[in-house]
């Protein structure tokens, strides 16, 4: 039963149109007068680009080994299975004696968690985090929502599979999945990343087109350039 | 003192036994924060790990000139301080480049690598950094000024800006060194360290539930790991001055290890059982408890 | 001597709703973004902040990261299939939501549940209660940048969650209070096991008690700081423990009991100065109370008995037409689930009030204004929001 | 509560009481007596506490029903104030001036509803969803399952059988 | 100063063994309770797919893993763990309580396609794992207690043949509609594939002329099958496995009664216009009449031609009243009469008409005689004249005819015909000896007795002594005196196998172990036969058989092309197996006449 009376009501710009958006000159205190614009100015207009693995065998596996036994993961709770994740950083779990730590920035951070579902909202945020952040750089989705929707298969606002909008290394399944499993999880995740496997920044740019085709279908207020490193 | 070739590969060879002993006391200080939260914490090797990691990290994006010097000059700060202070006295190797003035230049190091720092922090355009780089110069300057009137006094107290000579006039059992005979500028100094160790109470600059992380929010790869190399030498640079003013300095490796670490230390102590001040708060702590002290060292001087 | 506050003089006036105006192209303001992806920010939230200097002059709360459309997937679940995702609304303290749905659910289709299974409900609650002041405890120090608190509380909430597990069969999910009754009834031992918990409970918040309330540097940092004005709890919907800490005595554990609250001795935990340090006191008094109550309902708890009443079978349960609103109080205020049947299978409306949704939108954002921008944090973990119940 | 209805019936014309509990009652209202009503139960009645206020889509009688629920901290007491409204063009009067916490829930039914409250403070900015363009979400007649399937991609591979079609297939294929 | 001392007392943790779990992976095994990963034990999964509906998140699947058989469809649930919430709902519904969790819950994989796996079948480390949740106690999701039906006391009940049961009334069905959890398995088992969970919604939805059509397009005998049916679609609900199964046969019942009698014709509706084809059918038991509702409703003219007084076959002669009361049977018959069926009855084929001028003045010929002849033991004594058969002597009971009635009788047989004798029989011997002296001997051990458990209960209830796994040896006479030749009694020796190893029927007695059981009649109520004899000759000799029973296609067709057999004579005796062959016949024999319509045009 469809209501078809219905007559949108007014909303602020969205997208590109947002005022904040906007070109605009700004007065500094001491009076200068410059021009702002915010697309262009914060962001950078470059597409990723692919890097090269180092052409010395075993310089990248000794490089590899560095970066499994040093994950940072960025702290950013996307979703309600970030509530393990700090049983798994304190005393119970101490997962920093595994050579995972947090940072706070996602600029120093190599692992993104998607802890369970994303919203369209969040999943916004998690690609900036995501393209943020330096190659190589992996992904780890938390617990059924990030496989294929989890409980939230039927929601408006919920995305299902995460490996459509960003290249995922690694799932553990559950919901949420206890800090045992993540533990399990990152001895996976260290296993291949040694073995050479985490190349999801590489394929991230190599098949930029469609990862940005796929992000832009469901975020429909696209506010930011294509590419915000 | 005459300068000889010499000196150069002994003060490198300084520099690599303060960074390995600088890696793994970071280490073990934060395995003690960790025991105090009753976990084990990171491996021993972890620091070195991290290091590599960053270094090898494969893209990086620069966001200006200034952004890539300040973690240069930063470590330019931390390097050059190590260098320029007589690490271990009375040995030939690990003199380095110590001079008669070497306490001006010192203190000049001490600046130069945070105002480096902020530098490339204001380049990164990064809000977070520009309000970090606000509260740390503001909070610096506070901190240094208890240190610099408790070097003043120091210095006046043994008529010299040498800090070999300094440490000279404390050798001959402890009760020489500073820290008996002029107690109050080793409080306002220790007062001032407390400040510019970058840990609780005082890192407000830092704050990562403030402002994630202050300046080095956007320092990524090779960069972080230049400012992490420089976290690992600058602190010990800082000790050795506090050590060789206020403490009597070291003679041999060990004394100079064991010494460090108990300066260190302090720090972790106070840091991990305190949350952090507001800045204006810190700074009113540094003026209202510093300062006096430091001016009461020199007025007993 | 040595004032160094900041001159207020220099910001635009404020509205009595808190606004103002702020041109942004003066170049006087900075916004700046406190989350989501920030680890100051209490889960997956942020604060969009206009700042002049250190001072915040406007704050606006944005939520909706966390959106999952439940009060629509509730519409076109039957009742029994809600039952799963209620305590999806509130991570941290799942077991409130569930206690209310069912009670809601018990309500309007006329089920009476057995004595047994509510002292369980009660005993879930108060075990749920503390796990989520142990969280808060841990924030209120990190916020301001003790983490050794939230090791330590961390681990106590992991003893608990230990209890849960062994009772409940999960972790943080525990889907345990169905509607018509619990899943189960207590597993053997449990009480005993459940003491040496609390023990190590009450041990480690001796320590806190001397690391984190007795720190110089904490009541410098929250004494004063965050005052919101008792007057103002009316009109800004507050409740609970932020409500109590600045003298009123509103707890719905006393006020309007429910479950097996009248047969437990309690009083309300109250405090005075209604500051960032009067919520964390009421807080940590009110632990120690959760832990208390706890004790009570393992001795007055009967033998296990009948722990699920006849219900129809879920799969086409129908409930008549009927509204209703089930309240309880969570560790962070009055949390209710209002629904409407309409004879189908299906719920009309359900509607969850979390305490969050008020606290951290218009107070917090009343609050903001003028506060140092260090102090964001903490304020806002003071008022102890969750953004799921926020958004739902 | 019934002395308390007796007293506003009249004066605000109010619909047929629901005692839902002792302590819980739901009472219809029109909407020229709400904001009287709403005013004199806080300011006189006590029902200082507003403890939600959200609207219910009775789609099949195009109407929104508004349910303000008021709290009486003394008594311990909740009214439940109803209203309804016209789906079509649907806008109601603010309270956010009697509730500051209102434009909150204001926010939110302008978002999730397409209820209209003129003069409410940023009632007409993002506040849940961001950049949404189909129907506000929770009318009913906007069907998330079918916008699910139709905007995010979903896993394939997945068949089910149902267990009498299926042993139909099998067992008795010409269906004798 | 205090307040800046006392954090100190945090570095007191230094000196303290941390708190940290040292091997998290091995150490920390789920709780005894807790719902990890699910097991599913595939010999009790019937495959009912509550799961699959009780699951919100659209993470079960259905998929077939054996072959369907009674009460199994085959399909075994498959998780999706990229759906799952581990809420355990669908470990709580179970049926059979197959479905379970581990205590298992860590999987981590780089394919995010892998979590999707099918319990019980893919091979995965946790299906050995013993703890894990299962449901505590009895289901509580949907009921497991049948609601009682009410019934007439024994007392009431034993000197008359007024029915016994009460049916239900509107609120128990509901309550007993609400337990049945739709999932189908019942329609295959059902010979005439009622639409079974169906009807049973209607009845939860008060929409009894819904229900009611709805047992009409399967099922003329809605009465019949609604009292006497043997059920076997309530061996194959899912609800038996844990608790009682659904009752199918009283809620059919129910729709029934609930529906007044003079609309059943308005909502069945009009049958298709005339076609002006012809059909015989001789016998008008269920499966003739079946035949003759579905032709006739296809707009076939159709004659019924019955050897008795009256019409109805087994139900009416070899079911005794107070299971089915013969109105009951009278307002089917009626139903399938308005059809436009015409049902001649007092015609005996062979004798008033024969097979041929059936065969010529009709386009299609359909035998469904039943199995009106009992069947001997053959014992030693059984020629005795206290001997008798089950089935005549019902046949007597429901016309009024005189019947013996001893003080003491026994009846051999285990199964329902056998409980209808006896239970008659002990009716008529209370109405004329004021107490009940019946026995019945049945070779098959109650854990595999044929008759109904309610017939054998009520049976007890009425005073009736059954012994099992009694093999009849010998009907012992008196040799000599005033009663020689008549029946003494009833030696039986102990069954302790019925089958032999190749599954053949073998039984093997036990001889140390004898009874007598005294009786001056003996009732055999063995089994039935087909009375063959009317077809005469010729075509007896050109049909093709079977171990004596006329040899069919599975559309009910004999050798000869205009000649389909239904019914018991076919099949044994079961009312919906015959119902379900009348449909089947209806459906061939309309194929055919179709076919030819469309030869001729």
């Amino acid at each position: 039963m469809k209501d078809e009376k219905y007559t949108p009501l007014p909303r602020r710009p969205i997208g590109l149109d947002r005022e904040e958006l906007k070109k605009r000159t700004v007065t500094a205190p001491d009076g200068q007068t410059f021009e702002v614009d915010p697309i262009r100015d914060y962001y950078c207009q470059d597409a990723p680009k692919a890097h090269q693995r180092s052409y010395i065998k075993i310089v990248e596996d000794f490089f590899n080994w560095c970066r499994a036994e040093s994950l940072w993961i960025l702290g950013y709770g996307t979703g309600c299975g970030a509530i393990e994740m700090r049983p798994l950083m304190t005393p119970r779990f101490d997962a920093y004696r595994y050579g995972i730590q947090w940072r706070p920035t996602p600029r120093q951070a190599n692992l993104l968690m998607i802890s369970g579902y994303l919203s369209v909202k969040t999943l916004k945020r998690a690609i900036r985090s995501y393209e943020q952040m330096q190659n190589p750089k992996y992904v780890v989705g938390l617990g059924s929502c990030t496989i294929n929707g989890g409980m939230y298969w039927d929601s408006y606002n919920t995305i299902k599979k995460l490996d459509e909008y960003l290249p995922v290394d690694l799932y553990i399944a559950g919901c949420m999945p206890r800090p045992e499993a993540l533990l399990a999880g990152f001895e996976d995740l260290k296993k291949i990343i040694k073995a050479g496997g985490g190349e999801g920044a590489n394929k991230y740019a190599e098949n930029f087109e469609w990862y940005k085709a796929n992000q832009k279908s469901v975020i429909k207020d696209w506010d930011m350039p294509d590419y915000n490193w | 003192m005459s300068f000889e070739w010499i000196q150069i590969p002994y003060a490198l060879l300084t520099l690599l036994i303060v960074f390995v002993y600088g890696v793994f006391m970071t280490t073990i200080i934060r395995k003690m924060g960790a025991r105090a939260g009753g976990r084990y914490g990171i491996r021993l090797y972890q620091t070195f790990v991290d290091l590599a990691k960053n270094y090898a990290l494969r893209s990086h994006i620069s966001h200006g000139i200034m952004f890539y010097l300040g973690p240069v000059f930063r470590l330019t700060g931390g390097v050059g301080l190590i260098l320029f202070v007589p690490t271990i006295y009375g040995s030939v190797m690990h003199q380095n480049f110590a001079f008669a003035g070497d306490l001006v230049l010192a203190l000049y190091f001490v600046f130069f690598g945070t105002l480096g720092m902020a530098l490339g922090a204001g380049e990164s355009g990064h809000p977070y950094s520009a309000v970090g780089i606000t509260r740390g110069l503001s909070q610096m300057t506070a901190a240094e000024l208890p240190f610099v009137l408790a070097v003043f006094a120091v210095s006046l107290q043994y008529q010299t800006l040498s800090i070999t000579e300094i440490v000279a006039a404390q050798q001959g059992g402890f009760l020489s060194w500073t820290l008996f005979t002029n107690p109050i500028a080793v409080v306002a100094a220790m007062i001032g360290f407390l400040g510019t160790m970058m840990r609780s109470p005082f890192d407000v600059f830092l704050a990562p539930q403030e402002i994630p992380i202050g300046p080095p929010t956007e320092f990524h790869s090779a960069y972080l790991a230049l400012m992490q190399t420089n976290r690992i030498l600058f602190p010990i640079a800082k000790i050795v001055i506090y050590m060789n003013l206020f403490f009597g300095g070291a003679t041999n490796w060990p004394v100079f290890f064991l010494k460090v670490f108990l300066i260190y230390l302090v720090s972790a102590l106070v840091g991990v059982v305190f949350p952090r001040f507001r800045v204006e708060q810190s700074i009113r702590f540094f003026l209202i408890w510093g300062l006096p002290l430091g001016i009461l060292s020199i007025l007993i001087v | 001597m040595f004032k160094i506050e900041p001159d207020r003089s220099q910001y635009p006036a404020h509205n009595p709703d808190g606004s103002c105006d702020i041109d942004l192209s003066s170049g006087k303001y900075v916004k700046i973004w406190h989350g989501p992806n920030h680890p100051g920010i209490t889960g997956n939230m942020s604060l969009e902040l206009t700042i002049c200097g250190d001072e915040v002059v406007e704050g606006r709360t944005r939520v909706g990261y966390l959106h999952r459309g439940f009060e629509k997937l509730m519409e076109r679940r039957t009742f029994i299939q809600v039952f799963p995702i209620v305590c999806r609304v509130c991570v941290p303290e799942p077991d409130l939501n569930e206690y209310c749905y069912a009670a809601a659910i018990e309500e309007l289709a006329g089920i009476e549940v057995p004595d047994y299974a509510n002292w369980m409900r009660t005993l879930i609650l108060e075990m749920g209660r503390f796990n989520s002041y142990m969280m808060y405890l841990g924030g209120q120090s990190g916020s301001l940048g003790m983490g050794v608190i939230g090791q330590w509380t961390t681990y106590v909430r992991d003893l608990m969650l230990d209890r849960f597990e062994e009772l409940t069969g999960a972790r943080v999910y525990h889907m345990f209070i169905l509607p018509g009754g619990v899943r189960d009834v207590l597993p053997d031992g449990f009480a005993a096991r459940m003491e040496e918990t609390l023990k190590t409970a009450e041990r480690y918040l001796d320590d806190v008690d001397k690391v984190m309330f007795q720190n110089a540097v904490f009541n410098k940092r929250t004494r004063g700081v965050g005052y919101i004005d008792p007057a103002l709890f009316d009109s800004y919907g507050v409740t609970g423990p932020t409500a109590r800490a600045g003298g009123a005595t509103t707890d719905v554990r006393r006020d309007a009991p429910y479950l097996k609250y009248d047969e437990l001795d309690f009083e309300p935990v109250t405090g005075t100065d209604s500051d960032i340090w009067a919520r964390a006191d009421v807080r940590r008094r009110d632990t120690r109370l959760s832990i208390d109550l706890i004790r009570q309902i393992l001795v007055k708890m009967q033998k296990p008995g009948e722990y699920f009443a006849k219900i129809p079978n879920v799969l086409h349960w129908k409930i008549p037409y009927g509204e209703t609103y089930i309240r309880g109080e969570s560790s962070r205020g009055e949390y209710g689930y209002y629904l409407v049947t309409d004879g189908t299978g299906y719920p009309r409306r359900i509607n969850v009030r979390g305490p969050s949704y008020t606290h951290a939108m218009a107070l917090l954002e009343r609050l903001i204004v003028n506060t140092n921008i260090s102090d964001v944090g903490a304020l806002m973990v003071s008022l102890h929001t969750y953004p799921p119940e926020i958004e739902r | 509560m019934r002395a308390l209805y007796d007293r506003l019936k009249d004066r605000f014309q109010l619909g047929e009481l629901t005692r839902q509990r002792p302590d819980l009652g739901f009472v219809t209202v029109g909407r020229d007596h709400l904001r009287a009503l709403l005013v004199e139960l806080k300011d006189v009645e006590g029902f200082t506490h507003l403890v939600l206020f959200t609207a219910v889509d009775w789609l099949e009688d195009g109407q929104f029903q508004l349910t303000y629920l008021l709290n009486n901290r003394a008594t311990a007491q909740d009214l439940g104030v109803r209203l309804m409204i016209p789906r079509e063009g649907a806008s109601m009067d603010t309270i956010h001036d009697l509730w500051p916490t209102a434009e909150t829930y204001q926010r939110e039914l302008y978002e999730m509803f397409g209820i209209d409250f003129p003069g409410s403070p940023r009632v007409d900015e993002d506040f849940i969803l961001e950049g949404w363009t189909d129907l506000p979400p929770n009318r009913r007649d906007f069907d998330t399952k079918e916008y699910s399937e139709a905007t995010f991609a979903e896993r394939a591979g997945r068949e089910s059988h149902d267990p009498r079609d299926h042993m139909k297939q099998k067992l008795y294929p010409d269906g004798e | 100063m205090r307040d800046v001392l006392s954090p100190f007392t945090a570095w007191k943790h230094l000196f303290r063994e941390p708190v940290t779990v040292l091997d998290p992976l091995n150490d920390r095994p789920g709780a005894d309770r807790y719902r990890g990963f699910h097991q599913n034990d595939l010999e009790k999964c019937i495959g009912c797919g509550t799961c699959e509906v009780i699951c919100q998140n659209a993470a079960i699947d259905m998929v077939p893993v054996s072959d369907p058989e009674d009460g199994d469809s085959g399909l075994r649930p498959m998780i999706d763990y990229g759906r799952c919430c581990w809420c355990a709902l669908c470990v709580d519904v179970c049926m059979t309580g197959s479905l379970t969790m581990s205590n298992d819950y860590v999987w981590a994989d780089a394919n995010p396609d892998v979590f999707r796996f099918t319990p019980g079948v893919d091979p995965k480390p946790w299906n050995e794992e013993e703890k894990g949740y299962q449901r505590p106690g009895a289901r509580v999701l949907a009921s497991t207690e049948r609601v009682h039906m009410g019934e007439r006391t024994a007392k009431d009940r034993i000197d008359n043949f007024e029915e016994i049961v009460a049916g239900y009334t509107r609120e128990e069905a509901m309550i007993e509609a609400d337990r049945c959890v739709e999932c189908g398995l019942c329609v295959a088992t059902c010979p005439a594939h009622m639409d079974i969970p169906d009807y049973i919604k209607a009845i939860r939805e008060q929409d009894y002329d819904k229900g009611l059509q709805l047992l009409y397009q399967t099922n003329p005998f809605s009465e019949v099958c609604g009292r006497v049916c043997t059920h076997n679609c309530e061996t194959a609900c899912a609800a038996r496995h844990d608790g009682d199964p659904i009752a199918i046969r009283w809620l059919k019942r129910h729709i029934t009664d609930e529906v007044p009698y003079e609309r059943y014709v308005d909502l069945i509706g009009k049958p298709e216009a005339a076609t002006g084809r012809k059909v015989a059918i001789v016998g008008s038991g269920p499966a003739g009449l079946t035949t003759a509702y579905d032709l006739a409703r296809m707009g076939h003219k159709v004659v019924v031609y019955e050897a008795r007084k009256s019409p109805g076959g087994m139900p009416r002669y070899g079911i005794p009243e107070y299971r089915l009361p013969y109105d009951m049977l009278d307002r089917d018959i009626d139903v399938i009469r308005a059809m436009g069926v015409e049902i001649v009855c007092n015609t005996r084929i062979g004798e008033d008409i024969t097979m041929e001028t059936l065969r010529a003045d009709n386009d299609a010929v359909v035998l469904s005689i039943g199995l009106h002849l009992g069947r001997s033991t053959r014992i030693p004594g059984a020629e005795s004249p206290d001997v008798d058969t089950a089935v005549p002597l019902l046949r007597k009971i429901t016309d009024g005819e005189e019947v013996p009635v001893p003080e003491k009788l026994v009846v051999i047989g285990g199964g329902n015909v056998a409980m209808d004798i006896a239970r008659s029989m002990a009716r008529l011997q209370q109405v004329k000896h004021g107490k009940v002296g019946v026995t019945v001997t049945a070779l098959e051990s109650f854990d595999h007795f044929l008759a109904d458990a309610d017939e054998v209960r009520e049976s007890r209830e009425e005073g009736i002594e059954i012994f099992d796994a009694r093999g009849p040896q010998e009907i012992v006479t008196f040799k000599s005196g005033k009663r020689k030749g008549r029946v003494k009694g009833l030696r039986t020796w102990l069954c302790d196998s019925i089958f032999d190893d190749q599954g053949r029927f073998n039984p093997h007695y036990d001889e140390s172990d004898e009874l007598v059981h005294p009786a001056d009649m003996v009732i055999e109520a063995i089994g039935q036969a087909a009375d063959v004899s009317i077809l005469g000759k010729d075509l007896t000799e050109a049909l093709e058989w079977t171990r004596g029973r006329i040899r069919v296609d599975v559309d009910g067709q004999t050798s000869e092309p205009w000649l389909w057999s239904a019914g018991d004579c076919v099949n044994g005796p079961d009312v919906v197996h015959a119902v379900a062959d009348g449909h089947r016949v209806a459906q061939s024999i309309n194929a055919m006449l179709a076919a030819k319509e469309e030869a001729a045009t």
